[in-house]
């Protein structure tokens, strides 16, 4: 993970029904990212399913950035109908400046706090133009603040509204100029410093975990679609048939994962995604992978909860679900991305441990992981050379698919293979397979399963680790956004502590952990809970760690700040 | 049907079953042995797949691949498996309860998506493994139902005529007391491209001693299979649920997507450019 | 709890199908019932679905006995088919007596270790009865063995066999008699002591459970068959209906929890029960009624897992998600019967505590506790005054359905209710219900939700706790049966020990668990699981538990003599 | 139908719905309304019970009790309500996903239960709340659902002939396009004593723009309720599946079961003494 930037710029773009606001920030974003700079950009939608006001969250920064910001910089309304409600989303600063149209209302009680009211004339320059709208004036405005030449623009105006014909780009690029025009040169542009030229990528975390699922091998995917992991599947759904697999849309979750399940036994890779409601839903056939020993990934992008929840908001508040779901005995294997980037790398580790420990795999992500986008760097080009243990079949040899072996692995037979037919089972068994509720079946059947998993090697990615220092920050998945930028921040104000978040929740890296541990004195655990899921389950598996709590429930996302300020209360308590 | 005695026996495996004696389940693994043995498929490129049930112990009875699900979930578990692997011969497995019951969305699904699949359903019109509760298929004045001492009260679940209507493409009924009627039904179902639907009363004298009377009431349909939907409607209508054969066969399109390689994975990667 | 026993017999009865050993063990144990003893009865079967072998386990005792025994005083085989496969249920002393039929073949191996063999005539002696059958010999042997007089058993064949007929009763009678005889006048009855008479009940724990069930309030069932709960709901389909009530058997567990959420929602006390699949498919419901607050009852009768595992053997291995298998935060009651008698008050507890905390509660039983015969002492007669907090409507009043109270609990309208119409939902709500993505809406219910049940007053039976020492035993559900033997027969030899077993499992009366803790220097914790979930979940919230751990996974019991073996090795280890 | 539109409008919540403007589910919403004024049923004694998704957020813009649940499970939950207060009027209203996909197994058996509930289905061949995935209803060939860029390849599932061969006891068909249409089919459901099933063609133009073309292509069937079930099969089969009207009606057994206190708990406590 790199530095953090100490320059960031952060707007939020607001409108309510086809105001075109998500477009622009869109916009805004590839702008910035081919200027050099790196970003991020999230959405945020008031209730109504289509035509409501939106919002789209942009940080745009000299460095990777990975989470909100403290406090927004710039915001830009082409109409404030509603927008209350985005009140908690953007926090404000006395100079923080609000942009209002003329003819788009007075701006809500929440922008007071901003000492710098501007108010553009959007709609009557929009009118200038034929069929010009206003969202495209003020992205032109926002070029020039950003520091563009107006070339950029016109050419990505270009290029995104090429499909929709000459019309619609003269149009938009008409309009965009006359608001970059009025932009103005007196005033100077913002003053980001521009990074080295790089290759950088731009991509949502589901889109990401979707590209490393299918570069870890993933062939099929059955699915039922839900919110937030609806748009990883519609990634993959075209993508994967280009290589040679399949996606099935189930009639329900239960069919997914069993289809799932199925595929994979035959031989195939292979994937499901869901959020909270369809994972509750897949619990009883993960027992069932567990048991026949199928490997399979389920990536559970994970909103708010419980129940129906908030469907459209980041948490992590189906870590004990994933963990301890499952009736029975049932050790599985679960997993976290660190950031949007990393759910392509950790997505693919996940196709290769299931692969390998021929076991389940859930991947944690969320609805902030998924569906912010960023900019990143082009990553590394990771290969963990997937391989399935498979039986090598002698003929008359008699082939157990459940072997006690004494590193928990048994060879697995698939359909078609000569010799080595046998009946998977999710009753327990005998080494052949064959149903069995012997006591010494049993205790072996649960002893290998718990230590194919337990006595794997699981190397450098299994724990995270960053800083020094007596003080210790411990997070978990899209958490570390906020607490790498915490870390930068404070070892820039000259105080230095660590952070450590196990990519690796189950089996949980305990001595990884114990060593990145190690020394420190005082222990934050920062997650977006309301209890301490995440606290609860260090504490049973590294007794007696003593930590504090940062527990803070979704809909909002942990900024750096807070956990700065945490920080600081913990040196004043030593 | 032809099938040597011997090379039906070799699909057996050796394990004993767990079913009461003059369960009708037995007749039901010995006809499938026979219709992989006419039809000479070999038994690694087989696969029987179950949900949790009397009837659904049958893949560990056979030498052939096998997967003994959880209760309800075969037909979504035999779907992926096919989807993946279409040169494999997929057969499902289970009872009245795991696939009209638990299973019952799996089965409209299964039968409008039309995956080349093989349904075997051993009606008893019980919960054989539960000890005796009832049914969906039970009738609803039955008093021996653990769960319904005065009777389910409830309409029984018509198998063939929610299939018609859910759009399978093959629908058959056979009778446990016929096994060489049900191994002729099997060659037929096994080779239709499609889903094809074998219901087989298979008694359960355990729970329902009375079902001993099925082999006095058991006949043939009067007419083969029909491609006219309205018209095997019908038919299953006017029967009492006792006739037995192909009731409806047609050639409805097939899911199976297709699995060839077009480009390397890393072909997406330029997508992601700025 | 009642002191333990000094004096307790184990008789392990065998044979193969239709040997009617079942039939023989349950009139042996009503018999010794009416002498005044106390004892339990567990049944064992082999793979075969009817017609198999089967194996009696009895325990009979001078005090009340809630565990199976460490050894077997007796075992008598009508035939020894199938027997290896008993083997280790029933574990021999060199002095223990081994009873075999001269017809029945010859005892397995594992009887080996018995010094004392003896062979009866008992399908001869059949043979000379028209109609006789060798179990009814060997009934009427133990029943001499036992100390009874003749005419006790022939009242109860009388009684038992009454609805087959004179013939049946008859040769029934007879047979018993040339068993009986047989016994002779050399051979002294087994000794023990006759307990003072006292109203005595015999009942399995699911019979308790579904008849506190009743007595708390159930009127409405819905449920789907599974071992080893559907005799629980056998046992309330027939009454439900006579009070008033009704069962549904819906087409799975889907249907029965969400059947049960609507009926609860109507007003009526509502309840399922099923086993580790079935509730691993009602979790999505489950978190629907943590967050629309409906008061509902899983009573979980625990099998071997995980997935189908072993349905018809008991293990504690549903605590993880029992506890955890909600996604979001979704705090719930879960609670565990700590016998086979106090599944009934635990489950009346159950409902009281579910209706008036609005909450989903979960009743973990298990196999052993809910299929296990008991004879006990009749116990007392609780009433919880169970009454749901009914809102008072007033008319023009605005109702608010999730009003945010101090305690947490808002009052509930029921349909019909004029004035208290509202929409329950699934969604993050206001507190009119309407829904909410609102950080602050969210932050007020999930604080309400926690509240309710963490400030409640549980009293005195949310922790039980016995005896003294600085020895202590954790444990939780049936594995109090053992826990309690050992600590009486460890006392007996002057060895104090306490034994504390939370009854309520969530919220865990953490203090009560510390008080009861207070002092002990040493911890066992004890569990019928694999890697210790008990102890991972007390880890998690007492920090820095300092527990030795004695994990066994089923499918065999806990024995007292194994927890007395773990507390003499803590002995020597300070 | 007569309905006094203020009489109709109280049965309307203060809740704007979150539907996007053209949807169908608005003259769902009015109809039932008008519905319930004509049946001058009480607030109070309504209960409005809905899964999720778009369709299934009725039950909070109305001003009777509502149960908004979860995915596909609001027949179970209506059951339990209905089961035990057999007095109230209880609606369930949803969408085909919701009904037909993840619910598809409560409809079978809630047609073959026939409790006493209504259920109407908007039908709008479509998940709308996920933003446009094809549903059990959509056409096999329409490429515009997210998941299946290439079409889904599977029949339809035909909504009236699966609960007509499920042994409902009342089946109709309406278009949102003719909210009194709806309204007075509505009424003749609520009435009816059994399950009463109630499709709506309801368009999403957000996500099915075609749909506005449903308007000029929808009619009424020529013919009345019929009480033969393969009568009413056939016009369904004969159809395109955009008649509207009522297809089927006839009085099954309805199951209820009947609640009075015959003896008191503590009578059952003497079954367990010795
Ligand atoms: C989720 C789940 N619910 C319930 C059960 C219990 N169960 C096992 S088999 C069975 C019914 C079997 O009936 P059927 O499918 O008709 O088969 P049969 O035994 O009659 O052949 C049930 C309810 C289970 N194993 N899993
Ligand atoms: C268990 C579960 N799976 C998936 C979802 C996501 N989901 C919400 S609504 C919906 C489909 C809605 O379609 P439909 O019932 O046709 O209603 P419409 O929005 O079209 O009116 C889905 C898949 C969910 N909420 N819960
Ligand atoms: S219980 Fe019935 S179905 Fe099961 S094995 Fe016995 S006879 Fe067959
Ligand atoms: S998405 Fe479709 S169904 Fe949903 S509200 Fe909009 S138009 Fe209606
Ligand atoms: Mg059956
Ligand atoms: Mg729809």
């Amino acid at each position: 993970m790199q530095n953090f930037c100490r320059a960031s710029f952060s707007v939020a773009l607001l409108g309510s029904g086809g105001a075109g606001i998500v477009t622009i920030g869109q916009l805004l974003l590839t702008l910035a990212a081919r200027r050099g700079l790196y970003g991020v950009m999230s959405k945020s939608y008031g209730p109504q399913i289509r035509g409501g006001e939106s919002a789209a969250l942009l940080r745009l920064a000299d460095q990777p950035v990975f989470c909100a910001p403290d406090s927004f910089d710039l915001v830009l309304a082409v109409d404030w109908r509603n927008a209350d409600r985005f009140a908690d989303e953007m926090p404000l600063r006395a100079d923080s400046l609000i942009v209002s149209d003329e003819a788009g209302g007075d701006p809500p009680a929440f922008t007071g706090v901003a000492e710098n009211h501007e108010v553009l004339p959007l709609t009557g320059l929009a009118k200038t133009v034929k069929r010009g709208r206003s969202n495209m004036v003020a992205l032109g405005w926002l070029a020039r603040w950003l520091g563009c030449e107006f070339g950029e623009l016109e050419a990505l105006l270009g290029e995104h509204f090429a499909n929709k014909g000459e019309d619609v780009v003269g149009a938009s690029v008409e309009t965009a100029r006359v608001g970059f025009e009025h932009f103005g040169d007196e005033r100077a542009p913002v003053d980001i410093p521009l990074p080295a030229e790089a290759e950088r990528w731009m991509l949502s975390g589901n889109e990401a975990a979707g590209f490393g699922a299918l570069k870890g091998g993933i062939r099929f995917v059955a699915a039922y679609p839900i919110t937030p992991a609806s748009d990883l599947l519609e990634y993959m759904a075209p993508r994967l048939q280009k290589v040679g697999g399949a996606l099935l849309q189930a009639e329900d979750e239960l069919a997914s994962i069993n289809a799932v399940i199925g595929a994979s036994w035959g031989g195939s890779p292979s994937l499901t995604a869901t959020s909270g409601p369809g994972l509750a839903l897949m619990t009883e056939a993960l027992g069932l992978a567990v048991m026949s020993e199928t490997p399979l990934v389920v990536v559970d992008v994970q909103r708010g909860g419980p129940s129906t929840g908030i469907p459209t908001k980041s948490e992590q508040t189906d870590l004990n679900i994933a963990l301890h779901g499952l009736h029975g005995d049932a050790p599985h294997l679960v997993l976290a991305p660190l950031g949007i980037a990393d759910a392509m790398v950790t997505t693919q580790w996940a196709v290769h441990l299931a692969e390998t420990l021929q076991s389940p795999a859930l991947v944690l992500s969320d609805q902030f992981l998924g569906q912010t986008t960023a900019v990143i760097d082009r990553p590394a080009d990771v290969d963990f050379e997937t391989k399935r243990l498979r039986a090598e079949l002698e003929p008359g040899a008699e082939y157990q698919r459940y072997a006690v072996t004494a590193d928990g692995f048994s060879p697995m037979a698939v359909p078609g293979d000569p010799g080595g037919m046998h009946t998977a089972d999710g009753l327990e068994h005998q080494p052949s397979g064959t149903p069995s509720s012997a006591a010494a079946d049993h205790h072996a059947q649960l002893d290998k399963r718990l230590r194919k998993l337990e006595a794997f090697d699981y190397g450098e990615l299994a724990c995270h680790s960053e800083g020094s220092g007596v003080i210790a920050i411990v997070c978990w998945g899209s958490a570390l956004g906020a607490c790498h930028e915490a870390r930068e921040r404070l070892a820039a104000d000259g105080l230095d502590v660590r952070v450590v978040a196990p990519r690796l929740l189950a089996p949980l890296p305990v001595d990884a952990l114990r060593e990145a541990l190690d020394g420190a004195d005082r222990v934050l655990v920062v997650e977006q809970s309301h209890r301490g899921q995440f606290l609860r389950y260090l504490r049973s598996e590294l007794n007696g760690l003593d930590a504090r709590l940062m527990a803070r429930p979704g809909p909002l996302p942990i900024r750096p700040g807070d956990v700065i300020d945490q920080v600081r209360q913990m040196e004043q308590t030593p | 049907m032809t099938a040597n005695p011997r090379a039906a026996k070799a699909y057996k495996s050796s394990l004993k079953p767990v079913w009461c004696p003059g369960c009708g389940h037995f007749a039901v693994l010995s006809a499938a042995t026979k219709a992989f043995a006419h039809l000479e498929l070999e038994q690694k490129d087989v696969a029987v797949v179950s949900g949790i049930g009397c009837s659904s112990r049958v893949p560990a009875y056979m030498s052939t691949y096998g997967f003994h699900g959880i209760h309800g979930r075969a037909l979504p578990l035999a779907t992926g498996l096919k989807a993946t692997r279409p040169e494999l011969t997929v057969v499902v497995s289970g009872g009245d309860g795991d696939g009209f019951s638990i299973g019952g969305n799996h089965f409209l699904h299964a039968c409008r998506r039309n995956v080349d699949l093989t349904y075997i359903v051993m009606d008893n019109e019980v919960y054989g493994m539960t000890k005796g509760q009832a049914s969906p298929t039970t009738a609803p004045d039955w008093l021996h139902g653990k769960l319904t001492p005065q009777g389910s009260g409830t309409r029984p679940f018509n198998p063939a005529a929610i299939a018609l209507s859910s759009g399978a493409s093959f629908v058959a009924r056979a009778f446990s007391g016929q096994p060489n009627e049900i191994a002729r039904i099997l060659c037929e179902a096994i080779s239709h491209r499609g889903f094809s639907f074998v219901q087989v009363l298979s008694p359960c004298p355990t729970f329902c001693p009375e079902q001993k009377k099925w082999k006095q009431v058991v006949r043939a349909f009067d007419d083969g299979p029909t491609v006219n939907v309205e018209e095997a409607l019908s038919r299953v209508y006017a029967d009492d649920g006792y006739s037995t054969g192909i009731i409806y066969q047609d050639s409805h399109p097939v899911w199976q997507p297709t699995l060839g390689e077009e480009v390397n994975v890393r072909a997406f990667e330029q997508e992601f450019a700025i």
